[in-house]
């Protein structure tokens, strides 16, 4: 039982738990858009909008939380303008999703530029720090898993519960899954397919603006062109690997960031494996287990059609 | 003389890194000279040979093609511009009005190593590059030389994040290092400072002074700066006197060295910093040669 | 009304509609540049001297024109692949990964192949390239048809995968044994497409490209398996139930598209770098699903969004060099172009009732 | 509640022109027409779901605009759609509980819900179980969970559109005093069907609309079914019925034994044998849901059995590709048109020649032969009175009998020998059914054989020569023309083996 206080594997629960955040948040995101029938290719532009503007303001302004109040509500409008597409002009929604993130690229760079000019000198700024639970966070496993994160984090887990009690435990989520499953019923209910659609778009926006944020005034203290790297696109990837549903999201997140964690590990074990193959690891991964764990992807019936009000 | 020098860089310009240099090199010679300078960022592999033939055709009587990779496209754009100079960054094959010039930073992640083994406790010292490109390698293998040279028995991890651009993934990469015991880390790629801010550990700084990205962490910085031969080679374009060779510009010429300690040297053994000094002056004065060593790693 | 007429009606309609469409398309260019302008105004730059150099750049020049058809060349190859496999209701986006393997197998094939004569080299090479293209794409194939794996996700993943196993080749066994970096060696003359025009950097892709177009446009609408996917991709369980084999068409879905992304990677091995490159394809594969879905998803179409798509591209970053406008902004306006575009599309299907042309 | 003058148009097309309709309470309603005449868009209004463009709704002699669902419902309007309105991954109470402002927002009080469903349920006799999953109940109990929805949302006037074109007759019959004790206790009910029998035996008065006007309204009482016939098309209609004695050619289809365990795990086909002759019709008669589909499929090759055999014409067709069935001369009507038979996106065309499009005939070398397509749609539209605007029009532009007549002729004119028709006339109007049948008919003349599934037990005596009835997907029992009487049939398809 030794190797439960090792400082290795603490170190590894501990990475596993802060590289999936930013995934978790944003495939999160992604499964109230989803369950509601949008899909939201456009995840990774909301990150990236959102990794920007939380740290612009945070630089600005000094204060974290509002960088990320920022971040969720830039993230959130960001979501409306991909509704507006999707939902009201009722175009394709891959196309218009990478669209996006091509407009979201571009907009965060550019603003970048404007705000602190092509000097080298690139600005900083001291992200959210881990809270000290004094003796809680050298607890074997769980203290790495759940004592030594900064409150980011703990917004984020309680953001996964939240999601849940959303989506299973209150009339919205019933609406929101009404509305993705079936949306000539729930129109005929009285309710309204276009603007839950919308709200649960802009809320995907939201969490994706956090999830981005994460990444540069929690993960690190910079902004770099770019910097979300694909993890919008691989948060697609853990929303049905976690089959939707809050939970499974965040244990498929846990799974990609642990798979990440072990591989930065791994490489510096002297073990002969090439390079390029111990990086892919989390990738193969995700595939393998997407492989073996799909009986069926249980997708919302509605997934990616517009929704025509009173179309018969 | 009308010279008007272009560069293209592989990456943004912001990146505190090898597109930073480049770009400063530019601004620097362009100044110096009182020359028109152009440049375009974020370029790849599939665009470098139009846009090197692109600033051709608009006069620019210089390019730069900054990227190791650019190598093949400026071959060919030379050949069909031979009234333009072209200079690639650590380029093979080189043609009449083709020269390269060399990435010497290598030279002082040597001494980056000797400072990080002087400095560490633990025995261990970490290195955290992007994609293991022959520039990364070559600095990893100095960078290791240099820490074996003041510790024979000292341990060097290092680790490739697999992209030039991920801050979040560098700083885990980091940290990760730290946990298995390194205790001073080269950081080559933004994010490798939040780490060593976030673990109380030192970090070596690269390409420019990145000590505010961390005054407590960033022990001091290798620093590369282009502008002395960005200058050089323009004022010999003009004077008529270019070469095709390579320009290598580096700790000889104080292109490449050590950035300021801002104090943190009283954390190093001053035996080390002498050492390191010494080093110094043995480069300058010829007398030992940092090893180029661009071989693959596992 | 009679038959003959209502179809007579329906031809002179499409007829007439498709010059409108295509000016209303301008029309959306037109408003993206000039919400663009003012960016670019914004910044203390001349928009005049940027779309100037834009233009210049990408159509207004003979070497211009060549570099934007360069540039067609991968974006069609990949973007009728993509078009064909959503035909099918195959979600394949992952061109980018299968462009990679590709061109590392044509590059092999190659340099295998030294000196033989050309005719026998390029199309071993261009089969190689398919062949792998095509390969890879199978895994997603198989990973949906046999375990269900949705190949939105799959495709997605095994575009990282194949970029870092490409990555892996190009430092490791087929490393150019002179150079420490990441490519294989140059490929003999023979091994290279011809070029086209004297001056341009223009290759024989270009041709290969407008013929598979061509192929494609004919095979899609006027085939029998063109049709049977076609009504795979609109409705799989009828298409089963009036006899049609629907694995078949969801394979010819996976691998054309994968036969075709390799194509790309051939034309960019043995046409532009003359050796395989770690960084072979900025994305080629990923602007290549908006240009398949910008085309409507129909072969010509496809053509026709990869050249507008091209010319953007290509004028962007002269307009960064020329007119030193931010290559951030470039990005933004070709995002408004695509966005516009759509909304385009949209916009008249809100006013308008259903239309009943068949699809 | 009345309703006066309305005009609903879409576009070019005018659904509804200058109706005037009136319920009371307590009144059952008749509303009767063809395919498309316009019923359900008049209840659609009616529900808020679309607004006129002319005309007043009077609800207790109040005018009232129904300017959305919630309006409708807050008037009392509740109303059971053609289409089923239930979101089949939610429960029965979820389903009810969607948009209800009672229900709170968190932790809804979804028990509480399900047992006042399950006591509202029990006071109509409208069994429901408010904790199943809406997507695994039967047909017959998802329209009861659509009856008890509108009452829960206290519906006085309640709609229905088409309620009894999926249930079988015990399931309609089980249906009539529900109603009948609803308008009882005060609801005001209008009641849309296409089977004049039960209009007779249910309802109090009559609308029949046609093409968007009131052609009429009647006592139920003091009319009879060929004066409503007379009044939906305009002319007379007799359903045609079979005559002569079977001829009994040798055997086109057999099925020996067949067993089918479904996806789920559940049974579905226990050591099912028939055969069908040359020049006959055998019927398959059951309540839905009994194996019809799962037969049809297996024989067909869409499912695949784990047991037993399937010949056609003395040849082992078991678990073939569909492909073969259709060169061996089998056609195949299918139950769920819009899922199963036609690409509603596609041509009418493509449509018509989807099973053959490799034939030679249509196609050379691989190329599709534009013309001869053409030709031939335009053939089986003139033979099959499809009444559309072009060839080329998207076939989901067509209403739903003018498809059904597209799948009949695609399958028939390639002169099957075997013909498997599963519910060939559900939802279509007297017109359209009579149609339909006679061209069943015909095949049999022309000595093909024909396996008819079906739940109307009207439209199996009319024309079949021997009825097979399926219970739980076992046969219990086998019945020849001579002797069929419809006590014994209902209980074999009861479960009671003969
Ligand atoms: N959403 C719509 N858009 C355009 N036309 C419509 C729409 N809905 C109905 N129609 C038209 O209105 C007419 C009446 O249709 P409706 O659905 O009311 O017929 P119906 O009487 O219910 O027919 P059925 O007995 O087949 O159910 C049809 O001719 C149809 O073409
Ligand atoms: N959105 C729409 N646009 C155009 N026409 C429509 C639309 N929705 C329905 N229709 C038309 O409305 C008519 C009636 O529709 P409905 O679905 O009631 O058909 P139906 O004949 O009752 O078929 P079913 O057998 O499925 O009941 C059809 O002619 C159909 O083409
Ligand atoms: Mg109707
Ligand atoms: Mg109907």
């Amino acid at each position: 039982m030794e190797f439960l206080a090792d400082p290795v594997l603490a170190g590894f629960i501990a990475a596993s738990v802060r590289l999936s955040i930013p995934i978790l948040l944003a495939a999160l995101g992604g499964m109230f858009a989803e369950k509601s029938g949008v899909l939201n290719i456009g995840l990774e532009g909301m990150m990236l909008i959102g990794c920007f503007t939380g740290f612009i303001t945070v630089h600005w302004s000094g204060n974290l939380w509002l960088g990320a109040g920022v971040a969720v509500l830039i993230g959130a409008i960001a979501g409306l303008g991909l509704a507006f597409y999707a939902v009201t002009l009722r175009s394709n929604q891959v196309v218009v999703g990478i669209a996006f993130n091509l407009l979201m690229l571009g907009v965060s760079a550019y603003f970048f530029r404007l705000a602190f000019g092509s000097g080298t000198a690139s600005p900083r700024i001291t992200p959210f720090a881990p809270i000290d639970f004094g003796p809680l966070g050298e607890i074997p496993i769980l203290g790495p898993l759940l004592f030594q994160h900064d409150p980011l984090t703990y917004l984020s887990l309680a953001l996964v519960v939240g999601g849940w009690l959303v989506m299973q435990r209150s009339t919205i989520g019933l609406s929101i899954k009404a509305v993705g499953e079936h949306p000539e019923a729930a129109e005929t209910l009285g309710l309204d397919p276009i603007a839950i659609r919308y709200a649960a778009v802009a809320v995907s926006g939201a969490l994706a603006g956090l999830g981005g944020a994460f990444l540069s005034i929690s993960a690190t203290g910079v902004f770099l062109d770019n910097m979300t790297a694909g993890r919008g696109y691989i948060a697609l990837a853990i929303l049905i690997l976690g089959r939707r549903h809050p939970f499974g999201v965040l244990v498929a997140a846990l799974l990609f960031g642990a798979a990440e964690a072990l591989q930065l590990r791994a490489q510096l074990l002297p073990s002969g494996v090439p390079l390029q193959f111990l990086i892919m690891l989390p990738y193969v991964l995700t595939i393998v287990v997407l492989a073996v764990s799909s009986t069926r992807s249980g997708a919302p019936a509605a997934l990616g059609q517009p929704y025509e009000k009173g179309g018969g | 003389a009308d010279l008007k020098i272009a560069m293209i860089l592989p990456g943004p310009i912001t990146d505190n890194d090898w597109n930073s240099v480049g770009y400063n090199g530019l601004e620097a010679a362009g100044k110096a000279l009182g020359a028109e300078v152009a440049y375009v960022e974020n370029v790849t592999d599939a665009d470098a040979e139009r846009l090197l033939r692109d600033f051709a055709e608009r006069g620019y009587g210089l390019i730069f093609a900054h990227s190791f990779s650019f190598g093949d496209a400026a071959l060919n754009a030379a050949e069909d511009f031979p009234d333009t100079t072209f200079m690639a960054g650590t380029a093979a094959d080189l043609a009449p009005n083709l020269g390269t010039y060399s990435n010497p930073d290598y030279q002082g992640a040597y001494l980056a190593g000797m400072l990080a083994a002087g400095t560490s406790k633990t025995g261990s010292v970490g290195w955290v590059g992007g994609m293991p490109a022959p520039n990364m390698l070559a600095n990893l293998h100095a960078y290791e030389a240099g820490a074996k040279e003041i510790k024979p028995e000292i341990k060097v991890l290092h680790t490739f994040i697999g992209s030039w651009f991920d801050p979040p993934k560098a700083k885990e990469a980091a940290i990760a290092q730290v946990e298995q015991g390194a205790d001073v880390l080269s950081a080559q790629g933004v994010g490798v400072i939040d780490a060593a801010i976030t673990k109380k550990v030192f970090a070596l700084g690269a390409m420019t002074d990145q000590n505010h990205l961390g005054p407590e962490a960033v022990l001091t910085s290798v620093t590369w700066d282009l502008g002395p031969l960005v200058t050089a080679v323009g004022q010999a374009v003009i004077d008529g006197t270019w070469k095709s060779e390579n320009w290598s510009y580096g700790v000889a010429a104080n292109s490449v060295g050590l950035a300021d300690f801002h104090g943190l040297d009283k954390h190093v053994d001053p035996a080390v910093l002498k050492a390191v000094e010494d080093k110094i002056a043995a480069i300058k004065a010829g007398t030992f040669e940092v090893p180029l060593d661009t071989s693959e790693v596992q | 009304m009679s038959e003959s007429a209502s179809e007579a009606a329906v031809g002179l309609a499409r007829r007439w509609l498709l010059p409108r469409s295509v000016l209303s398309g301008i029309l959306c260019v037109l408003a993206a540049f000039a919400i663009g302008a003012l960016l670019i105004a914004a910044i203390g730059r001349d928009p005049v001297l940027a779309y100037l150099s834009l233009f210049e750049a990408s159509l207004g020049s003979t070497n211009g024109l060549a570099e934007t058809a360069i540039r067609t060349v991968p974006l069609a190859f990949c973007g009728i692949g993509i078009a064909l496999a959503f035909r099918a209701g195959v979600f394949n986006v992952g061109a980018e990964g299968q462009l990679f393997i590709g061109g590392v197998a044509a590059a092999w094939m190659g340099l295998q192949l030294g000196g033989q004569p050309q005719w026998l080299v390029l199309p071993a090479m261009g089969l190689a390239a398919a062949v792998a293209g095509a390969g890879w794409s199978a895994i997603a194939g198989v990973l949906k048809l046999r375990f269900r794996a949705d190949e939105l996700i799959t495709t997605i993943m095994l575009n990282y995968i194949a970029i870092y196993f490409v990555g892996y080749l190009l430092h490791g066994p087929l490393q150019d044994p002179g150079s420490p970096l990441a490519r294989t060696a140059r490929l003999a003359t023979e091994a290279r497409l011809p070029m086209l025009l004297e001056g341009t950097r223009l290759h024989a892709g270009l041709l290969l490209v407008v013929v598979v177009a061509i192929v494609a446009q004919v095979f899609l609408w006027r085939s029998v398996a063109g049709f049977r996917l076609r009504a795979v991709g609109h409705n799989a369980r009828a298409a089963e139930n009036t006899g049609m084999n629907v694995k078949a068409a969801l394979w010819t879905g996976f691998l054309i598209c994968g036969a075709l992304s390799g194509l790309a990677g051939f034309s960019e091995v043995a046409g532009v770098q003359r050796r395989m490159i770690e960084n072979l394809s900025p994305g080629f594969g990923y602007t290549a699903i908006i240009v398949a879905l910008l085309g409507q998803t129909n072969p010509l179409g496809v053509l026709a969004a990869a050249v507008l798509f091209a010319a953007l591209q290509i004028g962007s970053t002269t307009m960064e060099s020329a007119a030193g406008v931010p290559s951030a902004l470039t990005t933004v306006i070709q995002a408004l172009v695509v966005l516009l575009l759509i909304g385009q599309n949209a916009l008249p299907r809100l006013f308008r009732r259903r239309a009943v042309a068949g699809s | 509640m009345a309703r006066r003058n309305i005009r609903v148009a879409f576009g070019p097309v005018v659904a509804n022109d200058d109706v005037s309709f009136a319920v009371e309470p307590g009144e059952i309603h008749a509303l009767l027409g063809e395919n498309g005449a316009g019923k359900t868009t008049l209840m659609r209004a009616l529900a808020g779901l679309l607004q006129p463009q002319a005309g007043s709704i009077e609800i207790g002699g109040q005018p009232v605009v129904i300017d959305g669902p919630l309006e409708a419902r807050r008037l009392g309007i509740g109303m059971v759609h053609q289409h089923f309105m239930l979101v089949p991954t939610l429960t029965v109470a979820e389903n009810i509980a969607l948009g209800l402002r009672e229900v709170r927002t968190w932790f809804p009080r979804l028990d509480q819900l399900a047992d006042e469903i399950d006591a509202l349920g029990a006071r109509y006799g409208l069994a429901v179980n408010a904790r199943a999953l809406a997507g695994e109940l039967s047909v017959a109990s998802q329209q009861r969970v659509e009856i008890v929805k509108a009452l829960y949302r206290g519906a006085k006037i309640l709609v229905l559109d088409e309620p009894t074109a999926v249930l079988t007759p015990q399931e309609a019959a089980a249906l009539f005093p529900v109603l009948r004790s609803l308008a009882a206790a005060g609801t005001a009910i209008v009641f849309i069907s296409h089977k004049l029998n039960e209009v007779m035996a249910v309802t109090d008065r009559i609308t029949v609309l046609r093409r968007g006007k009131v052609a009429g309204s009647l006592r139920t009482a003091e009319t009879e079914p060929r004066e409503i016939a007379r009044l939906m098309v305009g002319g007379e209609v007799t359903l045609p019925q079979l005559e002569g004695m079977p001829t009994p050619g040798r055997p086109l289809l057999e099925v020996d034994r067949l067993g089918l365990t479904d996806a789920r795990g559940v049974r579905r086909l226990e050591a099912v044998s028939l055969s069908v002759g040359a020049g006959e019709i055998v019927a398959v008669a059951g309540v839905d849901g009994n194996g019809q589909q799962e037969l049809a499929e297996a024989i067909v090759g869409l499912q695949r059995p784990d047991t037993g055999r399937v010949l056609i014409d003395g040849v082992e067709m078991t678990n073939r590709p569909v492909a073969e069935g259709i060169a061996a001369g089998l056609a195949h009507i299918p139950e769920d048109r819009h899922r199963t038979a036609i690409f509603e996106r596609m041509s009418v065309t493509d449509n018509a020649v989807a099973e053959e499009a490799g034939r030679p005939r249509f196609a050379r070398w691989g190329m599709r032969r534009r013309g001869e397509t053409q030709a031939f749609a335009a053939q089986l539209v003139a033979d099959y009175d499809v009444r559309l605007g072009s060839v080329e029009q998207a076939i989901g532009s067509l209403s739903g009998g003018n498809q059904q007549k597209v799948v009949l002729g695609r399958a028939l004119s390639r002169d099957p020998r075997l013909l498997v028709a599963v519910q060939p006339t559900r939802g279509l109007d007297i017109g359209a059914t009579a149609f339909l049948q006679s061209q069943l008919l015909q095949r049999r003349a022309a000595g093909a054989a024909v396996l008819l599934i079906s739940t109307e037990l009207d439209e199996v005596l009319a024309l079949a020569d021997r009825i097979v009835v399926l219970f739980k997907g076992r046969v219990t029992g086998v019945v020849a023309r001579a002797d069929f009487s419809v006590e014994q049939l209902g209980l074999l398809m009861a479960g009671r083996t003969a």
